[in-house]
């Protein structure tokens, strides 16, 4: 997009618009009692199990649901790509326009996908073949199923780009993959998917990888389209703002099931499954303060290899009745075009989650805590860190380029309080916690931990420093050492530096931590593959606690796991913090998360602090544009709160920390950018006691 | 809306095996391979048991026997028994094929992953010396090492032969590890081993070298393979094994080809030998890579 | 009846390095590079080894046998157009007693006994000895002695090293180095009607490639030998096209030990060894698998001077009663003290014959409890371990093989280690250097028979080096290759002149 | 682009310079002399054999012999064989046409067996097709190709009496002739070669399919034989590239037993019997030629990968 800066209104007509799309056929898609199973050397995977939907022409329709539950192979399922040999459906019928698509021919099915079905998918980054032309795999569609010419096949390109809103189209088209951004990669896989003019479009997560800035614009120029082209669109995503911001109507799905089926405003004022209900308030969100702890659904999600009899969802259920009462719940309708599936639904329907005691008594406790803010525990001041790289053309070459992750930033951090760092992927977050933890060397200015001068500690005061301060990763999975136990993984530094005197006494210790970090004793013996993502991550907590630390920075500790477990994890950290006194470097995206858990909260933007302020001055009274941005590009998972927010969608893509603009590094992208922004560097400045920007504008 | 009825459908539904078990049922050709290579273990382990004579058991009242009840595969222009020959030829192909990829491979993942985990100037060093030894051609390296070292045999193994066998295969281990390695180094729980203040030592031994394993395991096996045609190559340009030892190779070598009118099985024989002993290490191999890690290219 | 016309292709196992007769020794100089010279005198391959004129037209030695002189034919032209002279046979002899700077010669000690040469006119030369030499008539008649343009070699003395230009029945074609030579007639060649083939293509293959092509017929000859399993092959492949022609040859395996060593330094363990060795019965055996397949001496039986069968089974080691040497030679161990000796035997990894006589001789001795490492190495290496000064080998198998019958180049194997430089087992034993030199100098046959067969059982008693089996050539050609014949020798016999194609 | 290429050609020095070292010192390090075995067996005296050593330059100090072959090979002089006494350049360049030739024939022929059947066996991965493509392609990493030579040749003989020319004949001179002569070696080399390549075909091509653009190519309607055709193959070509490449270099200089086996006047056979004469200058000039091929080899690797792959293109 060209324009930096759009303004978006609310969106009254979409009701409306949706009604008159509705043409002679009521459905456009109809999927019946869909099953879905994986034939695998481990057993059958029963990864969709009859489940059912509708869309109009022209409509919105959400699809839900935590990871694995079942949606993307749902969707693959109408299209008729499931992984074969493994996948297969079992039964079932999807009627599209009338049409049983499981029923048709390959050479009929290849005929409809792409031209009246088309998919986008999740990872813009390999999605796109690297080494054919954007041009070409705009026009493939196009010279496939309209027979056109090359000459009229790339005019229609060039006319999709510029739709999508790429810039300078007509060079762009002979590019590839790799020369374009993830955002604009997304945008050309729209291009594609819109080349036929399609009556359905399928979006399987199409902004889950992007940042939320990118995630915004992407998300508008699909609604954009699918309000002026008519085109019926299925968005699957277990993002409940985005649900809110965009969907007409929303399926809720949990373990290969659908749970609960309704409008989205509906569906969000008036749940009517426990679980519906517990996604929606495990979620921190913007909109209302904090102080109290997340709720959380208890325990994990259902392996599908053997699921449990009854309703999936009883195991977590917190509104449980005897089992033989959950006995598979039908959908059964609780209003007007509201169904769920829950032995209790129409009961809920009455009163309310509340009446069901679904909210747990231990979310009302406040959490009060005392941070001592006369002497920082670690000082950074001027800290740059920069990495030699050599890159694309001059990778060859043998040039070097330097990428500036992190250019000067400077910040205290008291004990026992909770440092937020936000910002866009490529700001230099994970980089900045990496350089306190001394895993990157810093090229200029000062770490001090202590009144300590850590900066070129090496030797045995860098291992010193190092069993104080500890690291939390973002990704659980490769997190673990895969060829060794849990109990060797926590117990390996307690016998490196002789924490505990012997095997049996770290045995011990294990075994406490463990139950510390709510996982079971017997765990000690599994490898981490025998564990979900959320024990992982318990596991990985375990392990920074085994060193004792004082300090601990979490780079995206809960980013890659479901809304149920992120809030399981967020409240163990604060427990953990209240118990042990520890400081947090809390690194995440989420600007809710970050939110919900900081004291204190930096906003970085190309490897410089562009505000520091404490939570709530920040989220109250952002003072820099970025920040402003930032916050109004989160959607709020309320449909009725989402229709009335005013917000405005950032332009333009983050700059490459190769090459960042002169001045202040965010005029290129900032609507209050002025002549004098591309000249001075805004020092970070406090503007209010203990509020800090970088801009001078304010 | 329709509610949902569960199709009767039902699967045989495999139980959770033993990993061996499941790699037979996964990987028949790859089954196949493994028992074959048993097979050849056992016999080569046994062989004065198996082998109905003496290899060395040099009998010219029955020179150039055809295959009968007595010699089931014939004999050589010594009348010795092909049939003993070839199996005690398995010792010697075992031995030296095991022996040089076990030693090659191994060394090769230790530089590779610390080639790897050091980076940098120790990375560049150790890279250049790598391409310095790719650059000679396996044959030609092998050659030279043989020609100019001769022979030094330790507990029946020809220690020369070995590493001219084995060295060639470093650097082709050492870069495949090395990419699995700077993989690795850059999972999170290096940089948590990093983090936690652990020595190099530490680090290289304990947290990457056990996951390089998988390309080291399928490296070792296919380099057997690669290792047995190279000993029956060398046996037979008269720089490997020598007479009267048994090898494969070497039983092709000279003037075996002379009497392949005469005596075919002097020929044809050791040529199946060593083709189904490296056939079956390839096909244990390339299972055991789709098995393990189907990224792995060789 | 002769015909003249075509090219005879056939096939050299090795490669000549350069083009100096007189500083080369194998037969793969001998095969492609002789047609294309003569030699004073050659060897009358139907009479071997009687010897007739090549450049000589005739001769005469005197009495005392000092003075040799030759005549020379007339009329003879070099390949370049100039007139051969008795210059030229003074030069060529010159080269080879006494080479200049920078030229090698590998057979001056032959020439030693000449004192001087005369050119009394062009036709005649005359070659004066400080003392008689039993072997001189056959040194003339040498294939190594190849004549040289004195002129050329005045110019400049190494021109044969890189340029063939004699007076021979073929002149020089090209050479294409790892593949093949080409000569061509010699349209001035001396001899009216000769050479009859209008050329020759030798290739250098070896092994079994060579063996293919000879039955595939691309190839007609190779003029070393086969073994009896190649001969068999090429005859089955060939059917009625292939003549074979067998004769003994000129060449024999020997043991040598390492005298220098423990316990090789005594005589009685090298002749239990020897006398372990049933050379009868693996004689027999081995000539089926192998070039090998008489019993003999220190010299080839059959030869003239040759040790008779009878004379020969009562040297030790060549008694037919197997057990009964057997028994001796585990007494003579248990003597020493060495019942149970453990070896190695050092061989060169060359397939045939060394590889069968090597397993041979090993199996022979694992009879009497001797336990032998056979290690085949690299001519390299194989030559390292038995260097002069400084040898590390226990046993090694050598050959001893040279271009004809004569004692004075057998023997040298034979000789102490300073007086032979092909003497590996390092001994020095000055009673069979005197032996050596006494026949050397014995113009009576009879005479020299005696002395000769004190030199053999000395040599066999003390056993520095002690004959195994004596090889057998076996020649196949097509049938389209006459005038060929068969001598003991592979390095004789090879000008071509008299050949050719059907 | 030329500023790339000087600088791969200069990263290229000083991995040749090790070569070069290893080979010179290897040599000479090693027991055995190669004067010993110019006169094996010839009864000549101490000072002959010294008198040629010191002719040959082999006399003088280890380091001013190396100096001196680096100096030459500077000015393009890789020196004289020890043996033959002709330059080794010559004596290599009258070789090197038939071992090109041979691996050339041999790559066109594995490339031509190994792209599509290890395609058409990743497609149908599992099926019967894939197991016997599979068992064939093993198969040929599993014959020796000395063995495949051996029984050839005698197949030829014994069925038709016929065996290949013996004297390399150049292609543009006689190319019934050349083929008839390279055109086995080449098969028997070519079968191994083209199981390696696809081998590497076949695990590239599954991987390639599994890759997102596969899936986008198949959402957007394309024809399957067109996803295979033009989306997954150009992917699944760049390690094959590579293997071919290395396999090629290989050849180069790989082809001894092979060459022995047919008697080809080659690389291979040469490095044999320079081994075995322990020709020094001889040795050292075919592993520096086999090296640089070598490194050349990869630098056309890398280049061929640039024009498949524009991630790496350069302008
Ligand atoms: N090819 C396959 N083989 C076996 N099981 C599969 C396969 N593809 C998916 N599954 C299983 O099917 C279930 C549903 O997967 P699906 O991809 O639809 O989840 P999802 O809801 O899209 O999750 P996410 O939010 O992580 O994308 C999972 O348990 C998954 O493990
Ligand atoms: N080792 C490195 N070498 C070169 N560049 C690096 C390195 N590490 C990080 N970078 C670059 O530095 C910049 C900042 O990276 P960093 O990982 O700190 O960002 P981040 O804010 O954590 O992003 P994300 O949200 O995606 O995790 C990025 O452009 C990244 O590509
Ligand atoms: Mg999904
Ligand atoms: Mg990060």
């Amino acid at each position: 997009m060209d324009q930096l800066v759009e303004n978006v209104g609310s969106d009254p007509g979409r009701e409306q618009r949706v009604l008159t799309a509705t043409g002679g056929s009521p459905w456009l898609l109809e999927v019946e009692d869909l099953h879905v199973h994986f034939v695998t050397t481990r057993g059958v995977v029963r990864a969709v199990e009859g489940i059912s939907y509708t869309v109009r022409p022209g409509e919105i329709v959400a699809l839900v649901g935590e990871s694995g539950c079942g949606k993307s192979v749902s969707s693959l399922a109408i299209m008729r790509l499931l992984a074969k040999p493994a996948g297969r459906v079992v039964a079932g019928r999807i009627l599209f326009e009338g049409r049983n698509l499981l029923e048709l021919s390959d050479e009929q099915m290849r005929e409809i996908r792409g031209r009246d079905i088309a998919m986008i998918f999740q990872e813009p980054m390999t999605s796109l073949n690297p080494v054919l032309t954007i041009g070409f795999q705009i026009m493939e569609p196009l010279l496939i199923h309209l027979g056109m010419d090359m000459k009229t096949a790339r005019a229609r390109a060039h006319e999709l780009l510029k739709m999508v809103g790429i810039p300078d189209a007509e060079r762009r088209l002979d590019q590839y993959p790799h020369q374009f951004s993830g955002g604009m990669r997304q945008r050309v896989m729209i291009a594609i998917g819109l080349a036929c003019n399609p009556k359905l479009i399928i979006a399987d997560e199409p902004t889950t990888a992007l940042d939320v800035t990118i995630q915004a614009q992407i998300l508008k120029l699909m609604q954009d389209l699918s309000r002026d082209l008519g085109i019926a669109m299925v968005v699957i995503t277990h993002n409940l703002g985005i649900v809110a911001r965009y969907a007409d109507r929303v399926n809720v799905m949990y373990a290969a099931k659908m749970t609960e089926q309704a409008t989205a405003r509906e569906l969000f004022a008036k749940p009517c499954h426990p679980y519906t209900a517990g996604l929606l308030r495990s979620v921190p969100r913007l909109d209302r303060a904090r102080g109290v702890k997340l709720e959380t659904i208890d325990g994990m999600p259902p392996n599908l290899l053997d699921p449990p009899e009854g309703c999936r969802f009883a195991p977590r259920c917190l509104a449980q009745v005897p089992e033989s009462l959950c006995a598979q719940p039908p959908l059964v309708e609780v209003g007007p075009g509201h169904y769920s599936a829950c032995v209790r639904a129409r009961e809920m329907a009455r009163v309310g989650p509340e009446g069901l005691g679904l909210a747990r008594a231990s979310a009302a406790v406040a959490v009060t805590k005392q941070v001592d803010r006369s002497e920082p525990i670690m000082s950074v001041r001027g800290l740059k860190t920069h990495f030699e790289v050599a890159t694309g053309l001059k990778a060859l070459s043998g040039g070097r380029g330097v990428v500036r992750a992190v250019d000067g930033i400077s910040f205290d951090v008291y004990r026992g309080e909770t440092l937020g760092l936000v910002g866009e992927s490529g700001c230099g977050k994970t980089t900045v916690g990496r350089t306190l933890l001394r895993l990157d060397n810093p090229t200029e200015g000062q770490i001090t931990f202590h009144g300590k001068d850590v900066t070129r500690a090496s030797g045995e005061q860098l291992k010193q420093y190092r069993r104080q301060i500890q690291v939390i990763f973002q990704d659980p999975y490769s997190s673990l050492n895969p060829r060794m136990t849990i109990g060797e993984i926590i117990a390996e530094p307690m016998l490196v530096y002789k924490l505990q005197p012997d095997r049996k006494s770290a045995r011990e210790k294990v075994t406490e931590l463990l139950t510390q970090v709510g996982l079971f004793d017997y765990m000690a013996q599994r490898y981490p593959h025998e564990l979900s993502g959320g024990q992982r991550q318990r596991v990985g907590i375990a392990r920074a606690l085994a060193m004792q630390p004082s300090f601990i920075v979490c780079d995206e500790p809960v980013s890659a796991l479901d809304v149920s477990i992120q809030a399981q994890i967020i409240n163990l950290l604060e427990d953990l913090q209240q118990k042990l006194g520890l400081t947090y470097l809390f690194i995440a995206h989420d600007l809710a998360v970050v939110r919900h858990i900081s004291d204190r909260v930096i906003v970085m933007y190309l490897g410089r602090a562009m505000e520091i302020a404490d939570r709530d001055a920040l989220y109250e009274t952002p003072l820099h544009p970025y920040t402003k941005a930032l916050l109004d590009a989160v959607p709020i998972p309320d449909p009725l709160i989402e229709a009335q927010r005013e917000y405005r969608v950032l332009g333009g893509e983050v700059p490459s920390p190769l090459n960042p603009p002169q001045g202040c590094v965010f005029h290129t992208r900032c609507p209050w950018a002025s002549e004098e922004c591309t000249k001075v560097v805004p020092e970070l400045r406090e503007i209010e006691p203990g509020h800090f920007a970088a801009c001078i504008k304010v | 809306m329709p509610t949902a009825t569960a199709p009767a459908i039902t699967y045989k539904i495999p139980r959770r095996r033993h990993p061996v078990l499941q790699f037979m049922v996964q990987q028949p050709l790859g089954a196949a391979g493994l028992a074959f290579i048993v097979l050849m273990a056992v016999c080569a382990l046994f062989a004065p048991w198996v082998a109905p004579y003496d290899p060395l058991d040099v009998d010219y009242s029955s020179m150039l026997a055809a295959p009968s009840a007595d010699h089931w595969l014939g004999t050589d222009s010594f009348g010795r028994d092909v049939l003993s020959r070839i199996i005690f030829g398995a010792r010697t192909a075992l031995a030296v094929g095991f022996l040089a990829s076990f030693t090659g491979s191994t060394i090769g993942a230790v530089t590779g992953v610390v080639s790897a985990y050091f980076g940098g100037k120790i990375d560049l060093v150790i890279q250049r010396i790598m391409d310095v030894l790719l650059s000679f051609p396996i044959i030609v390296l092998a050659i030279t090492v043989v020609a100019v070292l001769g022979k030094n045999i330790i507990l029946g193994v020809d220690v020369n032969l070995v590493v001219a066998i084995g060295l060639p295969m470093i650097p082709k281990v050492a870069r495949v590890v090395r990419s699995s390695a700077l993989a690795i180094r850059e999972l999170p729980y290096i940089d948590a081993a990093r983090t936690a203040g652990y020595s190099d030592t530490r680090i290289i031994f304990r947290h990457m070298v056990p996951n390089v394993v998988a390309p080291y395991l399928i490296m070792i096996t296919a380099f057997v393979a690669q290792a047995i045609l190279a000993e029956a190559s060398l046996s037979f340009l008269g720089l490997g094994v020598t007479e009267p030892t048994a090898s494969w190779g070497l039983m092709l070598s000279g003037a075996a080809a002379d009497f392949y009118q005469q005596a075919p099985w002097m020929i044809v024989f050791p040529g199946i030998a060593i083709s189904l002993a490296v056939f079956a290490f390839n096909l244990f191999g390339d299972s055991l890579r789709d098995w393990l890690d189907p990224k792995i290219k060789l | 009846t002769p015909r003249s016309g075509g090219l005879l292709k056939f096939a050299v196992g090795a490669e000549p390095p350069n083009y100096d007769c007189h500083a080369n020794s194998s037969f793969a100089f001998i095969h492609p590079v002789r047609p294309h010279y003569n030699t004073l005198l050659k060897f009358d391959t139907t009479k071997y080894p009687a010897v007739k004129g090549d450049l000589a037209e005739s001769w005469t030695v005197a009495k005392d046998g000092l003075t040799y002189t030759f005549r020379l034919r007339k009329g003879v032209k070099f390949h370049d157009g100039t007139t051969f002279t008795a210059e030229d046979i003074k030069a060529t002899y010159e080269r080879i007693r006494k080479p200049p700077q920078g030229v090698l010669s590998l057979r001056e000690a032959a020439y030693v006994d000449i004192s001087s040469i005369e050119t009394p006119d062009p036709n005649t030369v005359v070659f004066k000895l400080s003392k008689p030499n039993a072997s001189m008539l056959s040194n003339f008649a040498s294939p190594w002695d190849c004549v040289y343009s004195a002129a050329r070699l005045k110019k400049d003395p190494r021109f044969p090293e890189r340029n063939i230009m004699g007076t021979g029945p073929f002149t020089f074609e090209e050479h294409v180095a790892g593949s093949h030579w080409r000569g061509r007639r010699f349209k001035d060649y001396f001899e009216k009607g000769k050479p009859y083939l209008e050329g020759f293509l030798a290739i250098f293959v070896a092994g079994a490639p060579m063996v293919n092509a000879l039955a595939a017929g691309e190839v007609l000859a190779e003029f070393r030998g086969h073994s009896p399993a190649d001969r068999d092959r090429i005859v089955k492949t060939l059917g009625d096209k292939a003549v074979v022609q067998e004769s003994p040859w000129v060449c024999s395996l020997v043991v040598t030990f390492n005298t220098k060593k423990k316990p090789f330094d005594d005589a009685r363990v090298r002749r239990a060894l020897s006398v372990a060795i049933d050379r009868w019965g693996g004689a027999q055996a081995l000539s089926k698998v192998a070039l090998v397949r008489h019993v003999g001496g220190v010299l080839r039986p059959g030869y003239e001077f040759a040790a008779n069968e009878k004379e020969l089974m009562s040297y030790p080691g060549f008694s037919k009663d197997v057990n009964g040497s057997r028994a001796q030679a585990k007494k003579l161990l248990q003597e020493t003290g060495v019942p149970n000796l453990t070896f190695t035997l050092t061989n060169r990894n060359v397939a045939m014959p060394y590889t069968p006589v090597g397993v041979f001789l090993i199996d022979q001795w694992r009879q009497i409890g001797v336990n032998v490492k056979h290690d085949q190495l690299e001519t390299k290496l194989y030559l390292a371990a038995q260097q002069r000064d400084n040898p590390t080998f226990d046993a090694a198998l050598d050959f001893n093989c040279d271009f004809m019958d004569e004692p004075n180049l057998q023997l040298l194997k034979y000789l102490s280690h300073d007086r032979s430089a092909i003497n590996y087992a390092q001994q020095t034993d000055r009673t069979l250097d005197d032996l050596f030199d006494k026949q050397s100098g014995e113009l009576d046959r009879k005479k020299r028979y005696a002395i000769l067969r004190d030199f053999e059982r000395r040599a066999l008693d003390q056993a520095y080096t002690i004959p195994t089996i004596w090889w057998h050539r076996i020649i196949v050609t097509n049938r389209a290759l006459k005038g060929w014949h068969i001598t003991p020798s592979h390095y004789v016999g090879q000008d071509l002149t008299d050949v050719w194609l059907e | 682009m030329l500023r790339y290429i000087i600088h791969r050609l200069l990263l290229m020095l000083p991995t040749l310079f090790g070569v070069a070292v290893l080979v010179f010192f290897l040599l000479r390090l090693a027991p055995g002399d190669p004067l010993a075995m110019m006169f094996e067996g010839a009864n000549v005296s101490k000072e002959v054999i010294e008198g040629e050593r010191a002719r040959l330059g082999l006399d003088q100090p280890m380091i001013v012999q190396f100096g001196k072959w680096l100096v030459g090979i500077m000015h393009g002089d890789f020196g004289v064989s020890l043996w033959t006494g002709r330059p080794v350049l010559y004596e290599i360049g009258i070789r090197l046409q038939l071992s090109l030739q041979v691996a050339i024939m041999a790559t066109i022929l594995a490339v031509l067996i190994a792209v599509p059947l290890g395609t058409l066996s990743a497609i149908f991965k599992d099926s019967w097709i894939d197991h016997l493509v599979r068992i064939i392609s093993i198969a040929g990493l599993a014959v020796p190709s000395f063995w495949l030579g051996m029984i050839i040749i005698l197949l030829l003989l014994t069925y038709f009496s016929w065996i290949p020319p013996l004297t390399f004949t150049p292609f543009f001179e006689d190319p019934w002739k050349n083929m008839s002569q390279l055109i086995w070696p080449a098969l028997a080399v070519g079968y191994r070669y083209s199981a390696v390549a696809m081998r590497m075909m076949r695990s590239s091509v599954l991987e390639v399919l599994q890759e997102d653009y596969v899936r986008t190519a198949r959402a957007k309607g394309v024809y399957e034989r067109l996803v295979v055709s033009r989306h997954a193959m150009r992917n699944a070509l760049l390690p094959v590239v590579t293997v071919v490449g290395l396999e090629f270099a290989f050849l180069i200089g790989g082809l001894v037993v092979t060459e022995q086996v047919f008697n080809l006047n080659g690389i291979g056979k040469l490095f044999v019997q320079a081994v075995a004469r322990g020709d020094y200058t001889m040795i050292q000039g075919l592993v520096l030629l086999v090296a640089v091929f070598f490194v050349m080899i990869n630098f056309a690797i890398d280049m061929l990968y640039a024009l498949l792959d524009p991630r790496i293109r350069y302008r």
